[in-house]
């Protein structure tokens, strides 16, 4: 097998953990089927990030061009296309971020080469790859294969593989990659941070967080109780956001917050993976939902099956009364 | 502007004065007898206060918001203000309502819960949104039979067959009429929502399709009497079904026990020891005036002492879970919630046992009582386990 | 978020506060023809010190301030002509307590008419108090601030007339309490401590009365009444003389309308009768359909069209629907009961010059020291015409009542502008030091009994 | 302004159990009840509220068997003016597939704007629109969460990670794929789908668009469909709901976290 390639992320300054999770994997892979683990990372100013990829690749192409601004989907669709063609390596490993979502598809294109998108695990086998991916709300896991290709692209579900500590002291190549298209038609306007209401739910040791299963906005004052007896703050996920129940800065989640109480309460959520990869970090999951199935019961620490609406008034009372 | 639909009310809708005796049950003892104005205090949750605000949506003086699509779904059909209207145009209020909510169908300006309650409904025949597949899983293990030509079509309906609660009291009621030796079978998952909330959330093609869909059904497999768990199917097979050319003998549960009390078909003398307080469930009561079988089968069971919520009968205070309330829920969240209100009523009356003959009221009044902090003083029971119990069955 | 609804939430918490257009749009009503202002927020209350707390944020910040009982009043008493904070008080709802001994009851402001009959019905049997004709959800405490009249009228007078005591929160925020209740426990007189009356009659505008203490007279075992139909109006006067003579009857109304055509032109006389056993109903009757009316009986004047039992209370919102049309306001003045034919025939001249089925009513005060008069007119909400011409007729019959010598009752802008023009000047300065003194902002209610 | 929006029917997994079939690549499909792709909804309550403000035509297109007339129907109920369904049973096609379907179906179309849903409920892959993009040569922006489209140019708002959004102008004609709770999708009445009986539906088979035969082979393959790893299972706590709050209520206790 020939390379395999991580396409790095970065946005604002800062290294995306998913390409971390990325460059992990694709370690793995590489030592197991001898190939050469190459990271590339494009940007404006890159060195900082190179040195940081170069932990786990053997190689670093840090690809820079004074063009380049905040907006990369393009510009880098461009600079993979053309690397890819001339390296031609095997695998091309991304994450499934917004950055990975916009880009993937059309490099995949692009290229005519093979894509799996949001996949939670890779196989390398008798010289061909498997991908499993979730599919059904995470019912099933369905496996896939590819046709013999140069170049297969897949992008690998955030959160889902763990970064591992590597020291590889790569080989940093610095590349002033000449950009002679412009992207006019597309124009970066800048970042909206959702507006600051007060709450911050990432520095919460107790978070209450609930899902559709609340039913209606009304019921949002019985989580907002359990939260006040709890000494905690509440929290969402998707749908209560969707729904306009509660500001997206209460979202937890891939496109929401990242938590790390010490107690995080699900109540009514049924777990998809896009809310999960937001609360792993905490101590203790607790999980209140109506259908056994829920995948959340999988994660949490303990679970009770019924409905949010029966338990949590009675909760409140009980913690009231131990609290004395 | 109505460009979907003509409302048919036009011409009836601004002759409300607001005098507010809508406000009232029969007598004058609280003025919070409408569901929605119990709930919130304000004129425009009032009967006449929507009713004014829907002929404004219609005149485009105001528009359409969601906060208003929540004053008119706040109307939960218990049908208290027609009860109190004085005037002529009262048999319509609650149609002019319905004829409101249904323009808002039509345009898919829904609140969300109604819009999730009327989808899950298309898609899966319940409100619920759980799967057809499901629908017949309460009855596993009873021995209860497929229909097939039995006297009996039971019919349970979407919150007897998935609510956790109301299983239970379907299991109960089937287990009785098989002790009186009555003849019956069920749909199981080929039984389809009744469509009497779907109804009264406005969505009325919806509704005829299921009612034909039903009335298909139960003529090709030959039904002609029918015995409903639901007060609120009992309304809708009853009073809507003989429109769309179904005429079976339909029958509430409550109805079809006292006779088979009174048959000897069942044996209460086990009694029941307890004071026992009913609370009339609107589409068994105002919607169809059966007030009496519930009583009386309460009266024929020895150690019951029935005694009545001052608000009774005509003047009974709903629940709160009509017109798919049960589910949409924009009653809720307060101790004005008219299930609490009714629940403190029902223990204001001594009485240890709240009995209801309808599993909407079921759950929302079970709810009510751990809501007040109740538990230990007043049980929600359905009057098939009270029977069952005098029975010996369970 | 509106700065104002955040402060409101805060006294009342959210569920009882509103700026959103569907309450301020029903708020901005009265049942009546006037015109519609919207507020700028509507609360309800539950507690006097919800009250106060709102009362002393619109004082401070010049915010006026509608207090709203059952809204029925008609005449636009409660009508936000200067936008601000509407007050919906009926969520001041407890009957507080009812002394059978010393036969009153004391209520917060929201109590209903109807509440608080069905209330003593049940607890309190043998007790009565004077319920207007309004539909049940007229407040106890409205009905006092616009000087009502209720059914027992003839024999006790104005409503206004049987209070005991008040609680009412100054437009400044101080609580102040009138009668014994300021000196001790006891609600049971407002007499004989200096009289401080500022607020009965002024409809809102000098306070809130957040508690009244009313008075309560003995209601018999059985209600019955009897009508007695006259054709010559210009006998009514003394018809009603003769009736009060033999103090045997309750309320006693005449009434006179179009609906339906067969009686239209007719005197209608009820004479509401209560009697504790059937001797002295018989009695009762004797004493009124013989002594006092068999002569007219004899000379074919009139006659009793019958007496019935259980007597069923009058639902004048029917009147709302006479023009399929959920609309009727009326004006009614305070009239010496002798100008009743004079009321009439030009009432019904009013009416009928704007095609308007005619409605008069005289309802006898306090033992025929006077009658309140009304002129109903019915209109069609859906019909902007109708309204305009049922507007005509009220500010008609505003120049007539005063033209014939009475005083406007609970009188709408127009009618009060009349009364104001006519007033006796040191009166109308002292009203306007008052009012000043009281509502230096001229926060409460503003529009109403503005002293120019 | 002339819209397109790509929509799929998908089945409605929430409360269903999956049972995988004897081929392991397939499921079994008789008691599931089927329903317009979450996602695809939004793009097309986008679509509508774009056409209602701007005019213009919206088409609603899909690929699909038969059945599938009846996300056409809805969307044809929702507000858009014509459909379009090339008939063809894509289960084991390729997003690559089935958007150099929609690709060649889209040459014959006039279009401003394509809207897709961000990905599909059932195997949520989220590529077919950016690929469709690549595949004309317009651009795109996957995930947009806000949509203002004036003069020819398109200001829209996309989801990153951690609450942030970033914002782009963007010139027409252009793909977007639109996340949940961009709007609130309006209820379609059953009536609505009847009255959508008369508006056009146009049936196109495969042979009708020119497509190479590389572009009908996949080059992903399903290999098997496989019961997901049971993870960490969560101790449950049993009782009623007075019982189990009590339990809990006391194991927060013990754990300290009051």
């Amino acid at each position: 097998m020939a390379e395999i390639l991580v396409v790095a992320e970065h946005r604002r300054q800062t290294l995306a953990d998913v390409s971390l999770q990325m460059l992990s994997k694709g370690r793995q892979l590489a030592d197991q089927a001898s190939a050469e683990l190459l990271a590339v990372v494009i940007g404006r100013n890159v060195d900082g990030y190179a040195q940081e990829l170069a932990r786990w690749a053997d190689r670093v192409l840090a690809v820079m061009n004074e063009k380049l601004g905040e907006s990369l989907a393009e510009p880098s669709q461009k600079i993979l296309t053309s690397i890819i063609k001339e390296r031609k390596p095997s695998l091309v490993l991304m994450g499934h971020s917004s950055f990975g979502m916009d880009l993937a598809p059309a490099l995949a294109v692009e290229l005519g080469a093979p894509l799996a998108t949001d996949c939670l695990d890779l196989f390398i086998g008798n010289g061909s790859i498997t991908a499993t991916r979730s599919i059904y709300n995470g019912k099933v896991n369905a496996v896939y294969s590819f046709i013999p290709c140069e170049t297969l692209i897949v992008t690998g579900r955030v959160g889902e593989f763990p970064i591992e500590d590597w020291d590889k002291q790569g080989e940093i190549e610095e590349i002033d990659f000449p950009l002679e298209e412009e992207f006019n038609y597309k124009q970066f306007e800048g970042y909206i941070e959702q507006e600051a209401g007060g709450v911050d739910i990432t520095q919460a040791e107790v978070v209450v967080s609930i899902g559709r299963g609340i039913k209606d906005k009304e019921h949002i004052e019985l989580a907002q109780q359990l939260a006040s007896e709890l000494g905690g703050v509440v929290a969402c996920s998707r749908p209560v956001v969707d729904y306009g129940w509660l500001p997206s800065e209460r979202q937890v989640g891939l496109s929401g917050k990242a938590v790390k109480p010490k107690l995080y309460l699900a109540l009514g959520i049924s777990g998809a993976f896009q809310h999960v990869v937001g609360l792993k970090g905490s101590k203790m999951i607790v999980a209140i939902n109506k259908d056994a199935r829920a995948s959340i019961f999988s994660l949490a620490d303990y679970g009770i099956v019924d409905d949010i609406l029966k338990v949590v008034p009675l909760l409140i009372q009980k913690i009231a009364a131990l609290k004395g | 502007m109505m460009t979907l639909t003509e409302y048919r009310y036009s011409d009836v809708v601004h002759r409300c004065f607001r005098c507010g005796y809508c406000k009232f049950p029969v007598n004058w003892i609280d003025v919070n007898n409408c569901p929605a104005y119990a709930r919130y205090r304000m004129e425009s949750y009032s009967t006449g206060g929507r009713l004014w605000l829907i002929r404004a949506w219609l005149n485009d003086e105001i528009n359409w918001t969601e906060h208003f699509a929540e004053i008119v779904y706040a109307c939960v059909s218990c049908k208290n203000c027609v009860e109190k209207c004085p005037l002529r145009f009262n048999i319509d209020i609650v149609n002019m309502i319905v004829a409101a909510k249904s323009e808002m169908v039509e345009r898919g300006l829904v609140p969300s819960t109604v819009k999730e309650f009327l989808e899950n409904v298309q898609r899966q025949g319940n409100p619920y949104g759980s799967s057809r597949a499901r629908r017949g899983e309460w009855s596993q293990g009873t021995g209860v039979e497929q229909y097939q030509g039995q006297e009996f079509l039971y019919y349970v309906g979407c919150v007897g067959s998935y609510d956790t609660r109301a299983r239970q009291t379907a299991k109960t009621l089937a287990s009785l009429l098989h002790k009186a030796g009555l003849s019956f079978g069920v749909l199981g998952k080929e039984e389809n929502c009744d469509g009497n909330e779907v109804k009264n959330l406005g969505e009325l093609t919806l509704f005829e399709m299921l009612a034909e869909d039903n009335i298909t059904q139960f003529k090709a497999l030959g039904v002609n009497k029918i015995v409903t768990l639901s007060p609120h199917s009992y309304n809708a097979m009853k009073n809507d079904y003989p429109d769309y050319g179904g005429d079976f003998y339909v029958y509430h549960y409550t109805q079809l026990v006292q006779q088979l009390i009174g048959d000897g078909k069942l044996d209460i003398s086990g009694g029941f020891n307890a004071r026992v307080v009913y609370h009339d469930p609107c589409f068994l009561g105002r919607w169809n005036e059966e007030y009496d079988s519930p009583r009386r089968i309460l009266k024929a069971i020895p150690g019951i002492e029935l005694v009545e919520m001052e608000r009774n009968k005509a003047g009974a205070l709903c629940c709160g879970g009509g017109g798919g309330n049960f589910y949409a829920d924009f009653l809720s969240g307060s101790e004005n919630s008219p299930a609490r209100r009714r629940v403190r009523e029902a223990r204001a009356t001594g009485a240890n046992i709240l009995a209801v003959a309808c599993p909407n009221c079921m759950t929302m009044l079970e709810d009510a009582v751990k809501a007040e902090d109740l538990e230990d003083k007043l049980a929600v029971r359905d009057l098939s386990e009270i029977v069952a119990e005098a029975c010996g069955t369970e | 978020m509106d700065p104002l609804y955040q402060s409101l939430a805060k006294i009342v918490g959210e569920g009882h506060v509103s700026t959103q257009t569907e309450e301020l749009y029903i708020y901005s009503f009265d049942l009546g023809t006037t015109e519609p202002h919207r507020p700028d927020c509507v609360v309800a209350p539950r507690t006097m010190e919800e009250v106060q707390e709102i009362v002393r944020l619109a004082n401070r910040d010049e915010i006026p301030i509608v207090p709203l009982g059952g809204g029925l009043s008609l005449a636009g008493l409660a009508v936000p002509f200067r936008g601000g904070i509407l007050l919906d008080l009926k969520r001041m709802d407890t009957i507080i307590e009812v002394n059978e001994k010393a036969r009153y009851a004391l209520v917060e402001c929201g109590v209903s008419q109807g509440q608080l009959t069905s209330y003593l019905e049940r607890h309190h049997p043998t007790l009565m108090h004077s319920e207007p004709g309004a539909p049940p959800q007229a407040t106890v405490a409205g009905n006092l601030a616009i000087h009502g009249q209720g059914d027992l009228a003839q024999p006790y007078g104005f409503n206004s007339d049987m209070v005991n005591g008040l609680e009412v929160v100054l437009p400044t925020g101080q609580v102040c309490q009138f009668g014994s209740c300021s000196i001790s426990a006891g609600w049971f007189t407002q007499h004989p401590l200096p009289d401080l009356g500022l607020f009965l009659g002024w409809a809102g505008t000098t306070g809130i009365i957040t508690k009244v203490s009313i008075r309560l007279y003995p209601r018999k075992k059985i209600l019955g009444a009897g009508m007695f139909v006259v054709e010559d109006e210009e006998l009514v006067p003394e018809i009603i003389y003769e009736i009060t003579h033999t103090e045997m009857a309750q309320d006693v109304v005449s009434f006179s309308q179009a609906i339906p055509p067969f009686s239209s032109g007719l005197h209608h006389i009820t004479i509401n009768l209560s009697a504790d056993s059937e001797e002295e109903l018989e009695f009762k009757q004797k004493m009124i359909w013989d002594d006092a009316l068999g002569e007219y009986i004899r000379r074919g004047d009139g006659g009793l069209l019958g007496f019935a039992r259980h007597l069923q209370r009058p639902q004048v919102s029917k009147t709302s629907d006479w023009r399929k049309g959920g609309g009727f306001e009326y004006v009614g003045a305070i009239m010496p009961v002798e100008r009743y034919p004079e009321c009439y025939r030009r009432g019904r001249e009013i009416s009928e010059r704007h095609d308007i089925p005619y409605t008069v009513l005289g309802r006898v005060i306090g033992m025929s020291h006077a009658m309140m008069f009304s002129w109903t007119y019915a209109f069609n909400r859906a019909d902007p015409e109708t309204i305009r011409q049922a507007r005509e007729a009220l500010h008609e019959s505003d120049d007539l009542a005063l033209e014939l010598g009475g005083a406007i009752w609970k009188p709408g802008l127009y009618g009060q502008k009349l009364v104001m023009e006519r007033m006796d000047p040191n009166t109308l300065d002292l009203m306007k030091k008052v009012k000043q003194l009281l509502d230096p902002n001229g926060i409460m209610n503003p529009g109403n009994w503005e002293v120019a | 302004m002339d819209i397109v929006t790509c929509i799929k029917r998908v089945p409605d997994t929430s409360d269903a159990d999956i049972i995988i079939d004897a081929s392991q690549r397939e499921i079994e499909g008789d008691t599931l009840a089927f329903k317009i792709n979450d996602w695809d909804e939004y793009a097309l309550e986008t679509a509508v509220q774009l056409k209602e403000t701007l005019g213009g035509s919206l088409t609603a297109v899909t690929v699909g068997p038969k059945e599938w007339d009846d996300v056409l129907r809805r969307a044809l109920a929702m507000g858009a003016d014509k459909a379009i369904r090339v008939d063809e049973d894509m289960i084991t096609a390729d997003s690559y597939m089935v958007a150099g379907i929609l690709e060649s179906l889209l040459r014959s179309l006039s279009y401003d704007l394509v809207l897709f849903g961000a990905q599909s409920e059932d195997f949520g892959s989220g590529q077919l629109g950016i690929m469709v993009a690549e595949m004309l040569g317009v651009p795109h922006v996957s995930l947009v969460v806000s949509l203002q489209v004036q003069d020819g140019i398109a200001r829209v708002k996309r989801e990153l990670e951690a609450g942030a959004l970033e914002s782009y102008t963007i010139e027409l004609p252009a793909v977007l794929t639109v996340q949940t709770g961009i709007n609130r999708p309006r209820y379609i009445s059953l009536s609505g789908i009847k009255r959508a009986m008369t508006k056009e539906l146009q049936v196109l088979s495969l042979s009708g668009l020119s497509l190479s035969q590389e572009m009908l082979a996949p080059m992903v393959r399903l290999e098997r469909l496989e019961t997901p790893p049971t993870g960490k299972k969560a101790e449950f706590i049993s009782g009623s709901p007075e019982e189990s709050a009590e339990q809990l209520a006391k194991i927060l206790q013990n754990s300290g976290v009051f």
